[in-house]
């Protein structure tokens, strides 16, 4: 059993706070990926976690244990540095079988379960190579097939990932997946992609400046952000946001956006918003097509016509950006053809899916 | 041809070569030269007398040369063992501590500050009989009833030069390895402790590695240092009681300087020069192996 | 990164203890010349012992420098420092700047012989002082270099250079390439990216081989009484033997001149050893 | 008052031993600038041994620049004909003037090719505090039946030591056991029991029964425990310390010791110390080892006579008696006399009965054999007597090794006969 | 000018040879994305142009200058290395000034574009830190700045963003996108991410293991793709791949899968392919829908009931999993609503979209 609380855990540098008191119980065999901006103390994190950073206050506790002062060895975690941290002296063969030997496996165990790892990373061909003569993903690679060889309590996982290319990166993920649900351990996992986020967490955890703005699972987050910064950090490209005035109509409020046009708000904000409220109105790209090049919307949409003023085609689909409400915003459009800048196109807002928060706390004013 | 990028190598190289070369180069000539002459320091002329294999043949004979020959390398090799493991538990423990560093430091380095002939007559006065201090220290301290002989007994005499070889050494693998230390990579060790090392692991498997480039420079720069031992061992015991702790240095210094014997001494010299040759190609070896990870060119 | 450790109380103090024990070995036998500087003689080696110093004096000093009404005739300890001085740290400087261009070739470069030079230049340190110094006399006496500063200062760079070449190469092959490249990449020369990048991240290492150094030419003595006669370029520990004589010596007075000898080698070495620094090449790289 | 010449704007090349002791002297050499017109340069400046191997660096380089060197009995044979003949440049009445004993002394071949400056010849200091200790006194007298005074014969000697030692805090005495002092002692005794080190022919024949039972003698007070067991490797500052610091009873000593034993600051036993002539061995003769510090002119020299003239001064009678008065033995006849009289003048007994005790001695001194290989010989003597001395071989054993090496040496340098 | 030329570029370790010969022109103020698997050699191939790396073979030239033997100082490059090689002994603010102070620029002009740059990359308050004491992502991003406060003649990009937040990411690929077009220089950029890539990039370089597979234009690569390699590669979720024999029907040729499904081939296929030629038959996830939750296909489908094996939501669409043609494949379903695994559901296949590959060279028979 390996759950993990943290309970008011503070990192300070010096003068310098960088985690404040941030709390988080995390379940046996849950896996929660953590997620924020460059910086915002996710590594910290994962290190006073695993022990590698002392904790400047509060407590953290793996099973029933507070391991506040126990060395990492006694905490029985994998860890993917984010920086990789092979041993620039061993091979990748030792690398990858050092902890198992410091666990003092049978060769024979630690040659089976090398291999295994090296098959799923692809590195079998580089195994007698030293870390200076591998390329970028490949050391990454090592950095994760070093985690997975062993059996921890919990896994940590710093970026993994990130310099691998998008098929490895999905084959990967699936490993990790299996893994996890193979070996039934508790993960932690830092990355920046969304949809590693999205396909792997349990829990999704949002940190920012050190601080924790929510936590949830990816739907939940992903539908239900509890402010500007997480619907503005959840999805890709971002959730586009407007400042907006509430005005009061017969047929229930409306937003009213800077250049007076008037979007009549979901039910469910009913008694949420009050008449000349500040409020910043968020809608999804997906949720702004050009007509008859998007998923048709289940109830209201406003429609309008537009310029493009640029187009991003991304294969499948095309970001549009266009002025709406004074500001430039995002639309995606599925099923695409090309599109010039400058061109004019009618537009379809889906209305069923608008975000209201509060301007002054950015707080949603959903339920 | 200066101007390539292949020549800058070499010119970096040059001064360090000049220098050598004449300070080196010249002498080991003359002195290999006169290791086949019967040269004596107060006859000149006899540099060219010319008389082949004779100082070798004399000298292969002479037990004592022989047991000084071993006696040099049983001494160079314990002490260099035992400074090297000294010098890295005090590396180790000075890399640890936080406050205070430069002043312990500068501590740890104090043995340095005596020059190798002070060090013999500080030694030799600490290790008189009826009046060192440490046999006065011993008995104040009530341990022993009769003093303890030691530069005269066999053992001890070279338990004695030891002790002072090592008291006046150690500092210098400390500091050459703290400065190891010092440039130690910290992400290694830490996937090594996550990787479940108690921090004897960790020493064995992250730091040492690390460490052994610096060892073995160490190793050589203080195997080939050694000698300076002599101005310690000649103001201690010269060697005696009995030719007991007779080492090469004292030996070739007394055939050469007060015999005179200039070339006979040159002769034992060059014996000397193959064995540190052996001793240095070995440490090479090591050295190129350890740091194969080394970034930097082969 | 430079983590702080988690770190048990009684772990600390075990290494305190255990660096004081070792500091204290270290320390006693070096304390026990200091404090015989400052004894009359009879206290030195006296039976009883004598540990502290009953009646301490400054006449072991005046003594060097001719100020007891009895001897007039001083020391000229203010020559052997000057030409100790001048000897150890112009050889020191030299070595470590020769010493460190050769150590950056052979970690950055390929050449060919570079293998048998580097032996050779370890090979030239395994001549013992006993084959060098005769010939080594011989010619430094051909070219006038007999009891010069010069003389001593070329002596000292061939013991000290070979030793910088090894260990400057060691330091900075543990400086990433990648660092250089950077810098080639924004402009440098490769002589700028040496100044500017791998210079300061090989402090550590030179200030080490600076010490070394600098002590060992600061201590040297077999070579430095061969060569040097008088005031012109005698060094201290050469002076050092003025204490002794056909019949005595006199370990007062050898003990307050080692002090004299001490005392700048720990100033210098003190204010050289805040160069070295962990952790100076941390957070560069990735990987 | 001899005349010194006048030499303006000469400069003299000089070597000379340093060292606190000796470098007193040098304060005069003003003074001769002042009575010449020349100019004195110091080459070098260094203490005994070194300076021994600078200058037979120098010969060996062929780089003899310098006109006046410091020089001594023991390591003159060495050098050749590098220093000139003094006996053509210095007149004879000058000469005379030397203790006649020390200047025999100084000649190599026949040739006088140094000057003496300072003689050294051993003898006993004893602690009266042990010598005069009426429980030890009464003791001994019980035991012996004579009365306990400072000892007359090396039988005596080696009784006495043996009996008043009473390690750690006392020792009989301690005895020089490395290098050329255990030689010199050991060949002090040979002579004492009346044999030598070579015959006429240069034959070894220090393991004669003579030698033997010379090197028993030591190999007795050894094993007794009378000496420390550490002075196989003491020299003469390990024993002075040792005697300053009044754990020894009496000690086989040089003058130069006199005043360092007798000084407050530096030694325990000051006011305490009494003298008396060294003993003699089974033959009734004394052994006498003496040695002289001395200056000589190089063969090279540009201008001897202002050498000559430098180093007469340098040993005349104002110099002399600089040196007796901080000690040290003077090796001219009148000044023994003179220095004698100054210090009972001004009270120092002490130091008055030293050179009355020590002029005695200097009759029968004697230097060691004055051929070059004398050093080389000591050399493979020394780690034999001190193997015999340990307990590692018997004395003749030891004797006979090193007199068959002896023999070796010998034989190379074509000195037998 | 600069334009950049490889001609036949060899570049081998040892024995081992990394790079096999490639060819490349990019013209001046060309935008060059170079993507490719892990260890495909695009990081030895940027080190080759700026000068890092022995030229094994071939040439390289810059502008008109063949620039084999000139040291990378000569050439006028700006880099952002894939590990950052940030000069660990300079604060954040001496590291991006470094390579102005180097060509001796005023210091009022090194502050000022010293602090845009920190300003466009968010480092202002972390200007006087040591490398040692940033985040990951603060990191990649003082390698990234100091590249752009230069003006040099080509940009080379390792990896630049990889590190970096979506949101923060998507900033800054506005602002090389801007920087481009402001200073007008040549950019050669390598990444694994898709969006960039495609949105970035002028042209895509698809490398495999040293080989060029594919130059063009991003749509062209997609839509177009040579062979099964860049089919899979480019797209993510990547192209779905089934294998097939070529059937003839009165109606044109059909691919017959492992289970006997009959897909009739789009038009174009006519004539490319022969009766029994062993093919692949590709299709990306987006043509494959629960009906009613895609976009409509234009032409005809195919239509089957499935029973969905796995599915991951990702917020505005979710992926299923579903076997089909004997494998399991990916369906896209925009639109999204909870799908729980076993559930069985209409899927429609846009046979408009296939890609047919024969199946022993992997090359595309398309046109
Ligand atoms: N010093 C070396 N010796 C031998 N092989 C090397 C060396 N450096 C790199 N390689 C190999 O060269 C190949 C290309 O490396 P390169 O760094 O160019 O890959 P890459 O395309 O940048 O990969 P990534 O996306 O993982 O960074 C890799 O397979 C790598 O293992
Ligand atoms: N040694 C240090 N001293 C001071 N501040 C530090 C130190 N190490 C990290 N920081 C700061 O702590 C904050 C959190 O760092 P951390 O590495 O946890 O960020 P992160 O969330 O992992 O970011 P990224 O996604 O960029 O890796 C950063 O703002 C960083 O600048
Ligand atoms: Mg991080
Ligand atoms: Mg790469």
């Amino acid at each position: 059993m390996a759950e993990v609380h943290l309970s008011k855990v503070v990192k300070r540098y010096g003068a310098l706070e960088i985690v404040h008191g941030i709390d988080l119980d995390i379940a046996h065999n849950e896996f929660v990926v953590l997620v924020g901006p460059s910086g915002c103390g996710k590594s910290t994190t994962l290190r006073m976690i695993a022990g590698l950073e002392e904790i400047s206050g509060g407590t953290i506790s793996i099973g029933d244990r507070v391991v506040n002062s126990l060395p990492p060895r006694a905490r029985n975690i994998s860890m993917v540095f984010q920086n990789y941290a092979l041993y620039p002296h061993m091979t990748v063969r030792e690398n990858l079988g050092f902890g198992l030997k410091i666990a003092r496996q049978s060769p024979a165990v630690i040659e089976q379960r090398v291999n295994e790892a090296a098959d799923i990373l692809g590195l079998s061909p580089l195994m007698d190579r030293l870390p200076a003569n591998l390329s970028g993903g490949q050391r990454q690679r090592v950095a994760m097939g070093r985690a997975i060889v062993r059996n921890p309590d919990v896994f940590l996982f710093d970026e993994p990932l990130s310099n691998l290319d998008a098929k490895l990166r999905g084959q990967m993920r699936v490993e990790i997946k299996k893994l996890h649900q193979r070996v039934k351990t508790t993960v932690v996992y830092v990355t920046h992609d969304q949809v590693e986020a999205m396909t792997l967490a349990d829990r999704i955890v949002i940190m920012r400046d050190g601080h924790i703005e929510q936590v949830g699972t990816p739907i939940d987050l992903f539908e239900r952000p509890v402010n500007t910064f997480v619907a503005g950090f959840i999805g890709s490209p971002p959730m586009n946001q407007l400042e907006a005035m509430i005005g009061s109509r017969p047929a229930g409020p409306v937003a009213v956006l800077a250049d007076g046009t008037e979007l009549p708000l979901p039910p469910e904000f009913a008694g949420r918003v009050t008449a000349d409220q500040a409020v910043i109105v968020g809608f999804r790209p997906e949720n702004l097509y050009p007509a008859g090049h998007g998923i048709p919307a289940a109830g209201q949409t406003l429609d309008m016509d537009r310029t493009v003023s640029l187009s991003e085609p991304l294969g499948t689909e095309t970001m549009l950006f266009l002025d709406f409400g004074g500001r430039e915003v995002q639309a995606k459009m599925l099923n695409p053809r090309l599109v010039a800048p400058g061109e004019r196109m009618p537009f379809k807002l889906d209305l069923g899916h608008l975000h209201v928060f509060d301007r002054a706390s950015g707080k949603s004013l959903r339920a | 041809m200066l101007r390539s990028p292949r020549a800058i190598p070499y010119l970096l190289l040059l001064p360090s070569i000049v220098v050598i070369a004449a300070v080196v180069l010249v002498p080991v000539l003359v002195s290999l030269w006169s290791s086949f002459t019967p040269y004596n320091l107060t006859r000149p002329a006899t540099l060219f007398t010319f008389v082949g294999w004779r100082n070798y043949q004399r000298l292969f004979a002479n037990a004592d040369f022989w047991w000084a020959f071993g006696r040099t390398l049983v001494f160079v090799t314990v002490a260099l063992n035992l400074e090297l493991v000294f010098g890295l538990a005090l590396a180790l423990l000075v890399n640890r501590v936080t406050t205070g560093r430069k002043t312990i430091r500068t501590i740890m380095m104090f043995p340095m500050m005596f020059s190798p002939i002070l060090v013999g007559f500080q030694f030799k006065y600490v290790f008189n009989d009826s009046v060192g201090i440490l046999n006065n220290a011993l008995f104040s301290l009530g341990l022993i009833t009769r003093p303890i002989p030691w530069l005269v007994n066999g053992a001890l005499a070279n338990f004695s030069i030891l002790a002072a070889e090592i008291w006046m050494s150690t500092s210098i693998f400390a500091i050459l390895l703290l400065s190891g230390l010092l440039a130690l990579p910290q992400d290694p060790i830490e996937a090594a402790k996550v990787d479940g090392c108690n921090p004897v692991q960790v020493f064995r498997h992250i730091t040492l590695p690390f460490l052994m480039p610096f060892i073995y420079i160490a190793m050589t720069i203080r195997s080939l240092d050694v000698a300076r031992a002599y101005d310690m061992v000649r103001i201690m015991t010269n060697g005696g009681p009995a030719g007991r702790t007779e080492l090469l240095w004292t030996l070739i210094a007394r055939v050469g300087y007060q015999n005179s014997q200039m070339g006979m001494a040159n002769a034992m010299g060059y014996v000397s020069i193959l064995t540190s040759i052996a001793f240095t190609f070995y440490f090479y070896r090591k050295l190129s192996l350890s740091r194969r990870y080394m970034g930097g060119a082969e | 990164m430079s983590a702080r450790m988690i770190e048990q109380p009684w772990q600390r103090w075990a290494i305190r203890f255990a660096l004081f024990v070792a500091l204290a070995i270290l320390c006693i036998p070096g304390l026990w010349v200091v404090l015989t500087a400052f004894r009359p003689n009879v206290e030195i080696m006296a039976r009883p012992p004598v540990w502290i110093p009953q009646h301490p004096t400054l006449d072991n000093f005046r003594r060097i420098f001719g100020l007891l009404p009895a001897e007039q005739q001083g020391l000229p300890v203010a020559d052997y420092f000057r030409n100790s001085l001048v000897i150890s740290v112009t050889s020191t400087i030299i070595a470590i700047l020769v010493g460190m261009m050769g150590g950056y070739a052979f970690a950055r470069f390929r050449f060919r012989g570079k293998k048998a030079m580097f032996l050779g230049f370890m090979l030239s340190r395994t001549v013992p002082g006993i084959a060098l110094s005769l010939p080594l006399f011989i010619v430094w006496s051909r070219l006038g270099l007999i009891d010069t500063k010069i003389g001593m200062i070329v002596i000292y760079l061939a013991i000290n250079i070979p030793f910088t070449i090894w260990l400057t190469d060691g330091f900075f092959r543990q400086i990433p390439v990648d660092l250089s490249d950077a810098a080639q990449i924004d402009g440098c020369t490769r002589w700028q990216a040496f100044w500017k990048i791998e210079f300061p991240l090989a402090r550590s290492g030179l200030a080490s081989a600076a010490i070394f150094a600098f002590l060992t030419s600061w201590n040297e003595y077999a070579l430095a009484a061969q060569i040097t006669r008088t005031t012109n370029a005698k060094t201290m520990p050469v002076g050092l033997m003025d204490f002794t004589a056909q019949f005595t010596v006199d370990w007062a007075g050898m003990s307050a001149m080692a002090v004299l000898i001490i005392i700048p080698a720990l100033i210098l070495t003190f204010i050289v050893q805040k160069h070295l620094i962990a952790g100076l090449t941390f957070g560069g790289v990735k990987g | 008052q001899e005349g010194y010449g006048k030499f303006d704007g000469y400069t003299l090349k000089v070597k000379l031993i340093g060292g606190t002791q000796y470098e007193k002297l040098y304060t005069r050499i003003p003074e001769w600038e002042k009575l010449t017109g020349a100019k004195v340069d110091i080459v070098s400046s260094k203490n005994h041994f070194d300076l021994d191997r600078e200058i037979k660096q120098d010969i060996a380089s062929g780089s003899i620049s310098w006109c006046v060197g410091s020089n001594h009995t023991s390591f003159a044979p060495q050098y050749g004909d590098l220093y000139v003949d003094l006996k053509p440049l210095i007149p004879a009445e000058t000469l005379a003037d030397y203790v006649p004993a020390t200047l025999k002394a100084s000649e190599v071949d026949g040739r006088l090719v140094q000057l003496p400056r300072v003689t050294d010849v051993s003898n006993l200091y004893y602690n009266k505090d042990v010598y005069e200790n009426p429980d030890i006194k009464a003791k001994y007298k019980a035991k012996f039946g004579t009365d306990l005074a400072p000892p007359k014969t090396y039988d005596e000697y080696k009784q006495q030591v043996i009996f008043l030692a009473n390690p750690p805090n006392l020792y009989g005495t301690a005895f020089p056991g490395k290098d050329e002092g255990m030689t010199g002692r050991f060949m002090e005794l040979v002579r004492a029991n009346g044999g030598d080190m070579f015959d006429d022919k240069w034959n070894p024949t220090f393991n004669s029964p003579a030698g033997v039972a010379a090197l028993q003698w030591f190999v007795d007070i050894y094993k007794a425990g009378a000496v420390p067991a550490g002075t196989v490797n003491y020299t003469w500052d390990d024993i002075g310390q040792a005697m300053a610091a009044g754990t020894l009873a009496i000690d086989l000593d040089w003058p130069g010791f006199a005043a360092f034993f007798n000084d407050q600051a530096s030694s325990k036993i000051a006011g305490k110390v009494g003298f008396a002539l060294a003993p003699v061995g089974s033959s009734g003769k004394r052994g006498g080892w003496s040695g002289s510090h001395s200056f000589s002119v190089t063969q090279a020299c540009d201008n001897k006579k202002a050498a000559v003239s430098f180093i007469t001064f340098m040993t005349n009678y104002d110099s002399e008696m600089m040196e007796a008065r901080a000690g040290n033995l003077p090796t001219r006849t009148k000044v023994f006399a003179d220095v004698e009289k100054e210090f009972r003048d001004k009270g120092n007994t002490y130091m008055a009965e030293m050179f009355g005790t020590w002029e005695k001695s200097l009759e029968t001194a004697r230097t060691p054999p004055l051929i070059p290989q004398w050093i080389e010989v000591s050399n493979v003597l020394w780690p034999q007597l001190q193997a015999a001395i340990v307990g590692q071989k018997t004395p003749k054993e030891a004797l006979d090794k090193a007199a068959s090496d002896a023999h070796d040496i010998m034989e190379d340098a074509g000195l037998l006969k």
